[in-house]
């Protein structure tokens, strides 16, 4: 038969064909309807407004692949960028201070970690409990004032090489290694599996707690990496960074197909997610759109992005 | 002459066609005014061959959605921008405009770093919050307890405002005590249950400031609680929700920001000096609050 | 308690010293004890058939020397040191592989990733060795007859069957010394048990010390060299299978001889409960009539994938019809979801206990109650008094083993679940039960209560059809039988008519 | 043996036990430190803080129970008390504005329902997309400018009955309704079976779709009563009310020790859990607490509350 036609059909049965669709569909709609949408700068920019968002749902899908949800991402992000620029403030190195940020990241996900394998905390309250006092660390080592924030962070933030954001170069870094990670890794493997059926996954020898506690981890990891992205885009680290970014996050992962319930997902899926979102506020600047339609599109956009899906796969557990 | 509600005329346009992009947000009747400023400017600058569009920033105020928004108006060319900068992480794209040959003019609120900016309009946060703390001085004949309740607690026009009343009431009245601050995360629904609260532990309290969102909850919960004459709720904003209380008595001050007015002459003073070449008269051009009090609402 | 009829079948004939030697070995749940001071001595090169009934302890047993459960007290040697293993990877570690009642496969992996899980083989750069992975799984797949099967396909697709000799080839490529086989046969076509055989043989012969546990006697007296049988748990007797024989066996396992035989019932020919005509559901099966009448057991035989449970489910409205009609009682039937059938007085009993079975955080009286919640219900409540009385009337009959009803299901050993899943069909007082596979891995004696309260019921009216891969229970049970053949009818054969050859030549007809 | 210490140890094996210790402990401490606390006053005041997020936190839990997700309820509280103070502003008729407002949560709950059950949209993004849809709308429908709501709606948000707020009578009157329903109906006990296994249930004769639609219903009907309990407290139907609600509520539904995977928890548990999260911002307002450490306890213990049931019960699905 046509092999186009076959191509398409087995295009189809990924989860993340539903959202590639909508995303095309948006953007093919936008190139008429504005002048300005194809414009390299544009989309560049588009690319770059959706590269934080998508940087943090790459820890974020990990996570979720593996049965568990991280709440916690949006404090992080404000503490991190916030330890960042204190320490820079303070000691004037910014290597320390970068590094600094990108620990703090790695502490808050272990600390998610370690309140989940060792404490039995279901995740969902372990991190919004992380989610409250990271912010109040914040809060308290800033007195509530944004510290500024400016070289390296600033360059990975806000420059550009060869005209391409670097904060989109990295995405597209991040999301290649985070991909080949997943796929090829014997733990990337092993997070679908726990993801998948925890249990025969133990019985197979599969070490449940350190695979749990690393996803964690990385996601704080990423967390901390995004806050300083944002932080440097900002040129400033306010300790309310990131606020409610856990919802756009967890929307990226899940309207790239990631299932919430564990073991399928993918990193190709969790990019479009973001680009959508991104494309989406874009849309509204572009075309004028009036804030409250805006909120009414968003959820319709979201809502059939997925609806795609579900028509054509019919339901599942049932 | 200047347009009914505003202060600056515009001149003569010898340019040629003018684009000016208004971006500001929308989540709550403060923005009304201003939405209805943007539009006063675009009628009278119409006459002089310019467009003020106004673009919606969306319902969720961020730094990043402010960066969203100028980005996508470099994109779309415009000749100048008014904008809402708000956060302290906005003057970065804000200098970037300014590079690119794109005059940028600030109102309402911007951050504590320095941009390249045309100019700014708007209101101090801190001197409003001591213009607060002055008639909360006298309000409280310099002594007993007045209770805090802030939007977020790290949000920066707050946190200014909070302590730009907290600060003067400190070294210039000593002897008020200070409850909280709590945050109330802009809610009426938070200030009423903290209110009943604060009069719970301080039964003595006898004014209740309100930083930033829904002082209306603070002056319905002192209406529910009968203290009405005894405490008194000072807060932001002349909206219908606040107003409403000011009638009533529950809420004896209301400080404005002259939204109407900064929306209007911000976008005449950019046309100015799109066509002509016309500086704002200042870098930092001041509007002193508006504050009425239960006398001027009757 | 145990009886004294302990025979020490292997004597001193046997060689050398045990791989595992058990002493002394007790557990109890919660107060319960489920297993009293169990000894026992595996040997390398020997395949171990443990019997016993469903709740007698043999899979607890088994997580005990494998590490999943430690022991109240008691001391296993492997090899002749002291072990005491604290989880399931110390088990692993020293070389015991364990394939679980229950499925466990991961069928988000592929076929490969399964049989490699926990010990995936890397490249020299960390990255998973797909190639070697990929090769050597299709010769382990080989060696426990599953060649056919893709490696690189997504486990989660494939049928219960595969799934299992997935399962039995992860634990062959650990190359284990010991290996412990828990029920890998009940959902095995023929054929793949067959296959399955020769691997166990081979496995022997190289010296690995097998247990294998069964609910099928003709395979344990075949297969292996020693058979242990556990009753109530303690070990009741140890004997040789040429030196045995079923009846014996049954006795050790229930204390009594248990055996149910064929008992004809009258049944009337014209009162037809449920017809079918050209029925297809446009996937799997096609074109299908027969009519069950009331009182009647039909059985529905059928090699792997011949659509008996897609029929069952179109009758259950799981599955919806493409055409053709059913009629029940004479009355246009069309349910478009189970609960308008289950309202009508259709009750299934389905295939694979675990995910379409039980309510695993349900106690034991709510699972059987979810079906006749409505059936008893006083306007919106639910007859909370009545349930305890009749879940008590059902343990009895069924008997149920159990502390109470009260205690979650999943505590319940796998044939227990399954009589709770038969109660919780009887109570909803049907007028058509439907069986897809009813006794998967229920003990003989077990099977025998079952079939009785299947024949008692169809005495008094109910009309059971029962799909099911063993033709022995066909036999025990059925009044007719029809045989399906890659979804279409390959013929109905009488009473008088039904062998076990004519079903099977039947089985295999091509269209 | 000590049959209170079998009663103790009974009580510990509920999941909501820990929540309830963590409870007594917080209001043991407050008893002690501040000489208002036990008030009977003050007592009130935390039950009426606490009913609205009750209330809908008894939706919730049913749908959470039942293994959905219900993220609209913040934005439904919103539209709901628009639409009953705009029909009301209009028509001037308020028992009809009440009930179109208790109509839009219902109708809201339904559509969430239906994208569920026939769309087959996953429930996470289902009402993530309604959340944003109905706030929208409500935002439309006010041009974002709060509509003044009074009558028999301020009578239920701030009246009292014998000095007890009505709103917390009618949480206690709901609270005991839900339970017997939860534990004694047909509906309510085919909502725990759906919710542990879907699958089985269905071939059990549970109608899977009818009972997902109905919790879905039932929880904007109860958002929808909670936006006019909240909008008659402040005598205002902001467009914006109940932002942010859904986080609290669900949080509620945890802390009270339902499963977020399905199944499990009680109707007193989710009481119990939205009392402790009032009882803490009434102790910070007590106590005097200081404002950033305001933020880090309230993580710490709703994180407490979780582990000493974790640590308790040992590791679950593994
Ligand atoms: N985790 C547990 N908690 C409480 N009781 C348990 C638990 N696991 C098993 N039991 C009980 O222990 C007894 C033995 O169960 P086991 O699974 O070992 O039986 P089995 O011999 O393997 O039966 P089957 O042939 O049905 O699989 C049963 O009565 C069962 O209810
Ligand atoms: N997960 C699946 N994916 C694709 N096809 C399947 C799947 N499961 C079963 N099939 C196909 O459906 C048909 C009938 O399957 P099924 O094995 O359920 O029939 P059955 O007669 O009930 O056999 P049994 O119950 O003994 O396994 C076969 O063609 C089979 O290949
Ligand atoms: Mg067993
Ligand atoms: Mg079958």
């Amino acid at each position: 038969m046509n092999t186009g036609l076959v191509a398409l059909k087995r295009l189809g049965r990924h989860r993340e064909a539903s959202v590639l669709l909508m995303l095309l569909v948006v953007a093919v709609y936008l190139s008429f309807a504005s002048e300005y949408f194809l414009a390299p700068r544009n989309l560049l920019n588009v690319g770059r407004q959706a590269s934080v968002v998508a940087i943090v749902a790459l820890g974020q899908a990990l996570v979720i692949i593996g049965r568990g949800i991280d709440l916690s991402v949006g404090s992080v992000i404000g503490l991190s960028a916030v330890v960042a620029a204190v320490v820079i403030r303070d000691t004037g190195l910014e290597s320390v201070g970068l590094f600094a940020g990108l620990l703090t990241g790695l502490c808050c996900g272990i600390v998610n970690g370690l309140l989940y394998t060792r404490l039995k905390i279901n995740p969902f309250i372990a991190t919004l409990g992380t989610l409250s006092v990271a912010r109040g660390i914040a809060l308290l080592m800033t007195g509530g004032i944004p510290v500024p924030m400016g070289g390296i962070a600033e360059f990975v933030g806000a420059g550009r090489i060869a005209g391409i954001p670097v904060s989109f170069l990295l995405m597209i870094v991040l999301a290649i290694a985070v991909h080949v990670f997943s796929v090829r890794t014997v733990r990337g493997r092993e997070i679908y599996a726990i993801g998948d059926n925890p249990k025969a996954s133990r019985l197979a020898g599969v070490d449940l707690k350190a695979t749990r506690l690393f996803i964690f981890a990385f996601c704080g990891l990423l967390a901390g990496l995004g806050g300083i992205i944002l932080s440097g885009n900002l040129a400033s680290a306010d300790p309310n960074l990131g606020v409610g970014y856990e919802l756009d996050v967890i929307a990226a992962v899940i309207l790239g197909g990631t299932a919430l319930s564990g073991g399928r997902g993918s990193i190709a899926g969790v990019v479009i997610g973001a680009l959508l979102m991104a494309l989406l506020n874009n849309a509204f600047v572009l075309l004028g759109i009036s804030a409250y339609w805006q909120v009414v599109t968003k959820g319709l956009v979201i809502i059939f992005a997925v609806a795609l899906d579900g028509l054509q796969r019919g339901g599942e557990d049932e | 002459e200047p347009p009914k509600g505003g202060t600056v005329a515009a001149v003569e346009n010898t340019k040629g066609p003018i684009k000016i992009a208004f971006l500001s947000f929308q989540n709550n009747p403060f923005w009304t005014p201003v939405t209805d400023g943007a539009k006063a400017a675009n009628d009278y600058l119409k006459g002089f061959n310019a467009t003020v569009d106004f673009v919606d920033l969306g319902n969720e105020l961020s730094a990043e959605a402010v960066v969203a928004g100028i980005e996508g108006a470099l994109a779309k060319q415009y000749n100048g921008i008014v904008v809402v900068p708000i956060f302290d992480g906005t003057a970065r794209i804000i200098n970037e405009a300014t590079e690119a040959g794109v005059p940028v003019f600030n109102i309402v609120a911007e951050g504590a770093a320095p941009s390249e900016r045309l100019a700014f309009i708007g209101q101090d946060a801190t001197s409003a919050g001591e213009q607060i703390g002055k008639f909360i001085q006298e309000k409280m004949n310099g002594k007993g307890k007045l209770g805090v309740i802030t939007g977020y607690f790290g949000a920066t026009q707050h946190t200014q405002r909070m302590n730009g009343a907290v600060d003067y009431l400190k070294a210039n009245a000593p002897d008020i005590q200070i409850v909280g601050p709590f945050e109330n995360k802009d809610k009426a629904e938070e200030a009423y249950s903290l209110v009943q609260d604060m009069m719970t532990s301080n039964p003595d309290l006898s004014m209740v400031y309100v930083t930033a969102g829904g002082p209306f909850g603070a002056a319905k919960a002192v209406k529910d609680l009968g203290l009405t004459g005894k405490v008194g709720v000072v807060g932001f904003d002349h909206t219908p929700d606040n107003m409403q209380y000011l009638k009533t008595g529950e809420m004896v001050g209301l400080l404005d920001q002259a939204p109407y007015q900064q929306a209007l002459d911000a976008s005449v003073m950019l046309y100015n000096y799109l066509v002509a070449g016309t500086e704002p008269p200042a870098k930092v051009i001041p509007v002193v609050g508006n504050l009425l009090t239960p006398a001027d609402a009757k | 308690m145990p009886s004294n009829i302990v025979e020490n079948a292997t004597g001193a004939s046997r060689a050398g010293q045990p791989l595992v030697r058990a002493r002394g070995v007790a557990k109890a749940f919660s107060g319960n004890a489920v297993l009293h001071s169990v000894d026992l001595d595996l040997y390398p090169g020997e395949v171990v058939g443990l019997l016993g009934e469903n709740g007698a302890g043999k899979s607890t047993l088994m997580h005990i020397l494998s590490g999943g459960l430690v022991a109240d007290s008691g001391t296993i040697d492997l090899a002749g040191e002291p072990v005491r293993f604290g989880n399931v990877s110390d088990g692993i570690s020293a070389g015991i592989s364990f394939v679980h009642q229950e499925l466990s496969v991961v069928g988000a992996l592929s076929v490969a990733e399964n049989l490699y899980l926990g010990r995936f083989p890397r490249t020299p750069l960390g990255f998973v060795d797909k190639v070697l992975m990929r090769a050597s799984s299709k010769a382990l797949l080989e060696r426990v007859g599953a060649g056919a099967l893709d490696p690189a396909r997504e486990a989660g697709s494939l049928r219960a069957g595969e799934q299992q000799l997935i399962e039995i080839a992860k634990a062959a490529g650990r190359q284990p010394r010991l290996l412990i086989l828990d029920e890998p046969t009940s959902s095995l076509t023929p054929h793949e048990v067959e296959s399955f055989f020769s691997y166990v043989r081979n496995a022997r012969e190289a010296g690995t010390a097998i247990i294998f546990i069964t609910h099928r006697l003709e395979e344990a007296l075949g297969l292996c060299d020693r058979l242990v049988v556990l009753r109530n748990g303690a070990i009741v007797s140890e004997r040789k299978p040429a030196e045995t024989s079923r009846e014996q066996l049954i006795a050790d396992m229930t204390g009594k001889p248990a055996i149910y035989d064929y008992k004809p019932r009258a049944i009337d020919e014209n009162a037809v409960a449920l017809s079918l005509r050209n029925v297809s559901d446009g996937v799997h099966i096609e074109d299908i009539s027969l009519e069950v009448r009331r009182g009647e057991v039909l059985g529905l035989f059928g090699l792997v994938g011949a659509g008996r449970t897609e029929l069952l489910d179109v009758i259950h409205g799981v599955r919806p019809l493409k055409s053709g009609y059913l009629t029940l009682n004479k009355r246009t039937f069309s349910p478009r979801d189970p609960s308008e059938a289950v309202k009508s007085g259709v009750v299934l009993v389905p295939e694979g206990r675990k995910t379409a079975g039980i309510l695993p955080q349900h106690s034991v009286r709510d699972n059987a109650a979810i079906s006749s919640l409505r059936r008893f219900a006083s306007r919106f409540f639910s007859d909370r008094s009545g349930e305890a009385s009749r879940i008590a009337a059902f343990t009895k009959s069924l008997g149920i083993r159990m502390a109470n009803d009260m205690q979650p299901i999943s505590t319940l050993s796998g044939g227990n679940q399954q009589k709770v899943i038969f109660a919780r069909a009887l109570m909803a007082e049907p007028q058509l039960l439907l069986l897809d596979e009813p006794t998967h891995g229920v003990d003989v004696g077990a099977k025998a209560d079952l079939y009785t309260i299947i024949a008692q019921a169809a005495e008094r009216g109910l009309t059971v059809l029962m799909a099911s891969s063993e033709v022995p229970e066909i036999l025990a049970l059925c009044d007719r039988v029809a045989v399906l053949s890659k979804g279409r009818l390959a013929g109905i054969l009488e009473r008088s008519e039904m062998s076990e050859d004519r079903i099977l030549t039947l089985a295999f007809r091509e269209h």
